[in-house]
């Protein structure tokens, strides 16, 4: 079965085969061992467990000690990240905006600061550009996801 | 006499608290904000209460709604934890007025350890030693930048300005350069009002290269005070501690009695009672420096008793109840740490993070502790602090501790959240952590560029394969139902300072 | 030197094993029945490789499939837990042969040790104290009980027939009565040859009221025998041990190092190496006498560890190195109780129970221990042992102790198989076990027409309350579907004796 | 929602009412708070969790440190246990058979020996009582669930 993922950013895309109970792909070869453990061979035939879980469309996968978040995607779909849009990654109270829509900023310049779980936030630039439209203002709370900054490179 | 001990506190502490009282036969009330309800600590109490309010302020912290509560149900003692209300001589007085014990030392220990100038001031006169550093006597702006500016002079660079109301590194500056002097001096000040609405800011000498080393002491009302031993807590990241030890590396015999007694002297200047740490700087040559006394239970308290077999919030109950302390001479055996699980991204400044405990599978075995406020298919939400529980391990030997911290580290599996797992199993094989090599600086000095994650490409593909087999099969859909908070690493984000709640 | 350990067990005790493995660095190969895929200690090792077989003797027991697997996968040591072949002269002879390292003593050890005669009589020689009695020269079935009748004059009423090969109750005999004797004597043979393929039987007084203590020793190749304490292990039900403790409560200095003495002359005589239990019956008036010595690691080696510091599976993969041992002075602190979680029902004479484990919450918090080889979601089959997991504590203090081990089984919840919880935790409450006044007869003792849970009518009520809301709700639906498997407590079913795998 | 259930081989109706998130019965109430996890509360406000898992027909409740099985019936169905029929309760091998198809036996009377889980056990008369049918012999394999004697009595 042909999946696509995007992991770091990247689009990957994973065929795997079922026989059996055994899947496979390549050299490699794997079997559901319980609720979210799968059991991954090698082709040196060493095995280890990866425990996977999915939370929205996101496989987090643990194998190896590390820790992988594996976002499906539908075959064919266009990247719609905006270009530039800051999302809050958690709900929170704005502290400080310093910019202005129009403004020009460089790579790594403060935007706003934002209040979460107890600690202060600083949202930077990553990349130089133009405000295109900021859409909190102080003391406004946001909500998770919501895009505080949008620009425009 | 104790019958009842209410618990003002949540999360992993509150159940270490609550299983102590069931142990000890005591009755316990929780009390639990609306968005706690369900969690694993008001399973463990005799009885939970809800407290009404959304805000930590209207929770928590709210003084007169847990007195309320407290009197309500016949609680005759009260346990803060640490945190929240812990440190608040306030809250302990109203505590103590309202004819019920406070597990804790008296009011007035808390207000002369909390004021960290106060603090610096008793313990010099007691004779114990502080940094190298001057107090300073005035809250007017202009006095005060001038009286800095001329005991720089004799305390020298690099130096650190620190706030006296201060805590988690608000109103703390690092000066290396006497031009920058004035500057940091506002700028402190003005954190400092911001944060603690108390300007006074204080000059000491940066003592680079040191070690955070900490004594345990315990003090009944009997006249008895102890000290139980020291902790290492020297890594820490944004002045927070990760990875905690004990005993340290690098201690003595005869260090340890010196650092001991000086505790000891510490504890009996203010009186106190109850479990209590004093914090030191340990330099390179072996000299230690009074940095602050915390007036309360610590995080980090499982390392001593771990290696000292004493239990200390049993002893908290004793001792408040008017019991002398069980525990006999100081027995330190094998060696102990404790690394805290954070919901935060190491890769990325340690940006606390959200999102459901999928899989939450503890480590096992021997030598292992968990303690832990959180179980699988919990939420992690941005209301409180990111600690969701503490691993403890003990061994025969430091190397055997971490041998068995790294085990443990890789039998832990956490999905669904972005926690410090990896960073801390990392972090277990570094050189200098690995040789006892520890300083405050560790963490900014092996990763200066902040750490990242590093595998095998092999590793990755094997996790793909993972994910397209669970995607195909249609493993664990439930989980998606449930939850209903997205979560992940972010990006453009940089966290500046925490606040402790 | 070794590199790779071969686990030849399974369930909790090769968790245990595996564990160490990892910690020590070591690379580990776990060995599973197919019935066995998928379980946890199947996780735990550096590879997993499946035996072929269906049954016991196919697959655990299969010395052949077993020593292939070491030779193919470059297995340069066997580490053998308890049960299985841990005792099996043979097999470890094989081991040796293969030139693969034998985690335990060697064959001629273990033969020793193993014929009940011949170990009574090897320490009898070597002046350890064992109980009184004779032993029988014969195997002739006439011979042998007239000898019997002609010794019972000397030994005296009651007397204890036991079988040389015997185990786990088998081929034992308890007579009151000179007129009961030959009939005795005839019915343990008879079921000596059955269960063994050996009718040797001998004669013993049998010591009512007395304590099972003993003494766990360790040796290393480097010519150092030492003691590490003794357990109390009085508590059992049909032969088998339920509660464990250490140090046992009536334990004087005196007596310990007069026991440990004999324990460590007891492994001199037959050149004992790496881990072992010697065990004693300890007489009322504070005699004590040789019973026999497992030539292994024990069930119950966790509450040693918890008092002394001693990783004794550690240990037994450093003297199988030819390293040295680690541990020093013996240092006990504290008190460790473990007791054995069993699928069985408790209320109806311990009969072993099946089924899915719907609920598997284990208890957490300081100072306790969990070595379990299942968890939740597992099934527990009629294929192995009922049990599934040991609960250790450690606390400063016996009684302390005990308030732990109750608070840890309240917390402990195991749904959809029937278990002991319950009983454990009502053992807990007995006041003999609570004063320490514990013998090997407490149980039948306190219940003498069996034990049944005593609740509350208000509990039920709850309870079915509980049973309407979850079905009404449609909670949990899923387990149903997962469980293949019926399980439940039975009626008209009495158990006899059971084997040791 | 009224339910049937049977416990200690005794029939019960317990008919709880829901109203919002909150179930009651008489002067108790209760709260689910989690999977399998329920907080009951009594008349005097006093809260326990009751944790449950359903296995088949029967649900299994812990409360207060005791264990339930409660077993789940069709209102109005009949008591289908056999009359004295004595099931495995777990695969096993028949061992010895003491009695044969007509014979009178008394309560407590050993009538087969079985091995299972490495032990033996004994299978005893429930009741005074005749043998209809014995339907293992000595040697055979059990399957859980198979009855092994019928009994009248």
């Amino acid at each position: 079965m042909q999946n696509e993922f995007k992991v770091g950013g990247e689009k990957v895309e994973v065929t795997v085969a079922k026989n059996d109970e055994i899947w496979s792909l390549g050299e490699y070869s794997g079997r559901i061992v319980g609720d979210g453990r799968i059991l991954i061979t090698a082709a040196d035939g060493q095995a280890r467990f990866a425990h996977s879980a999915k939370v929205g469309d996101t496989w987090w996968v643990h194998f190896d000690g590390h820790i992988f978040c594996i976002e499906k995607t539908e075959p064919g779909s266009t990247d719609n990240d905006s270009d530039g849009g800051m999302v809050a990654p958690m709900p929170g109270k704005i502290l400080d905006v310093k910019i202005a829509n129009g403004d020009n900023v460089a790579a790594g310049q403060l935007l706003l600061i934002m209040e979460a779980m107890k600690m202060e936030h600083r949202i930077v630039a990553p990349s130089d550009g133009v405000i295109k439209q900021v859409n909190f203002a102080v003391g406004d709370q946001v909500q998770q996801g919501d895009v505080l900054v949008e620009m425009s490179e | 006499m104790i019958n009842t001990v209410l618990v003002a506190n949540r999360g992993e502490i509150a159940c270490r608290i609550l299983r102590a009282c069931n142990e000890a036969g005591l009755n316990s009330i929780a009390i639990y904000a609306p968005n706690d309800a369900g969690t694993l600590f008001t399973e463990l109490a005799s009885r939970s209460v809800r407290l009404e309010g959304e805000t930590i302020a209207d929770t928590y912290l709210n003084q007169q709604q847990i007195l309320a509560i407290a009197v309500e149900y016949g609680a005759d003692a009260i346990h803060p934890g640490f945190g929240f209300l812990s440190e608040r001589a306030d809250f302990a007085q109203a505590v103590i007025d309202a004819g019920i014990n406070w597990i804790g030392p008296a009011p007035q220990a808390i207000e002369m350890m909390g004021d960290k100038m106060t603090a610096r001031m008793t313990m010099k006169a007691a004779g114990v030693p502080v940094i190298p550093g001057e107090e300073i006597d005035s809250d007017d702006e202009a006095e005060m930048v001038a009286a800095i500016v001329e005991s720089s002079q004799r305390v020298g660079y690099p130096l650190l300005l620190k706030a006296s109301s201060g805590g988690g590194g608000k109103g703390m500056r690092k000066v290396e350069d006497p031009d920058e002097l004035v500057e940091a001096i506002m700028s402190a000040r003005r954190e400092a009002i911001t944060a603690f609405g108390d300007g006074r800011v204080y000059v000491e000498r940066l003592l680079t290269g040191s070690k955070h080393v900490e004594i345990q002491i315990l003090a009944d009302k009997h006249g008895r005070t102890i000290h139980l031993g020291e902790r290492e807590c020297s890594v820490q990241r944004r002045h927070q501690k990760v990875f905690e030890e004990s005993p340290c590396p690098v201690m003595t015999e005869g260090l340890r009695s010196r650092m001991g007694e000086a505790a000891v002297l510490a504890a009996k200047a203010v009186d106190y009672v109850g479990a209590g740490t004093v914090e030191f700087l340990l330099a390179a040559n072996g000299e230690f420096f009074f940095l602050e006394m915390n007036t309360r239970i610590q995080v980090e308290h499982p390392v001593t008793e771990m290696v000292t077999g004493v239990d200390l919030v049993r002893e908290q109950l004793r001792i408040a109840a008017g019991e002398p302390m069980s525990c006999g001479e100081l027995m330190m055996r094998g060696h102990s740490i404790e690394v805290r699980l954070y919901a935060e991204d190491a890769s990325n400044n340690f940006l606390p993070a959200i999102g459901p405990l999928a899989i939450f599978r503890a480590p096992q075995g021997p030598g292992i502790r968990l303690d832990t406020g959180v179980r699988e298919g919990d939420l992690v939400t941005p209301n409180y602090d990111p600690m969701l529980a503490k691993l403890i391990v003990w061994a025969p030997s430091r190397s055997e501790a971490l041998q068995r911290m790294r085990r443990a580290l890789d039998e832990f599996v956490v999905l669904g959240t972005t926690t410090n797992i990896r960073f801390l199993r990392e972090l277990c094989d570094n050189r200098d952590v690995v040789s006892g090599r520890t300083d405050t600086m560790l963490i900014e000095r092996v990763w200066p560029d902040g750490w990242h994650p590093d595998y095998e490409e092999t590793t990755l593909d094997a996790a793909l394969m993972a994910a397209a087999i669970s995607e195909s099969a249609g493993l664990h859909r439930a989980v998606v139902a449930q939850a209903g908070i997205e979560s992940g690493p972010t990006s453009p984000f940089q966290t500046l300072n925490r606040r402790y709640p």
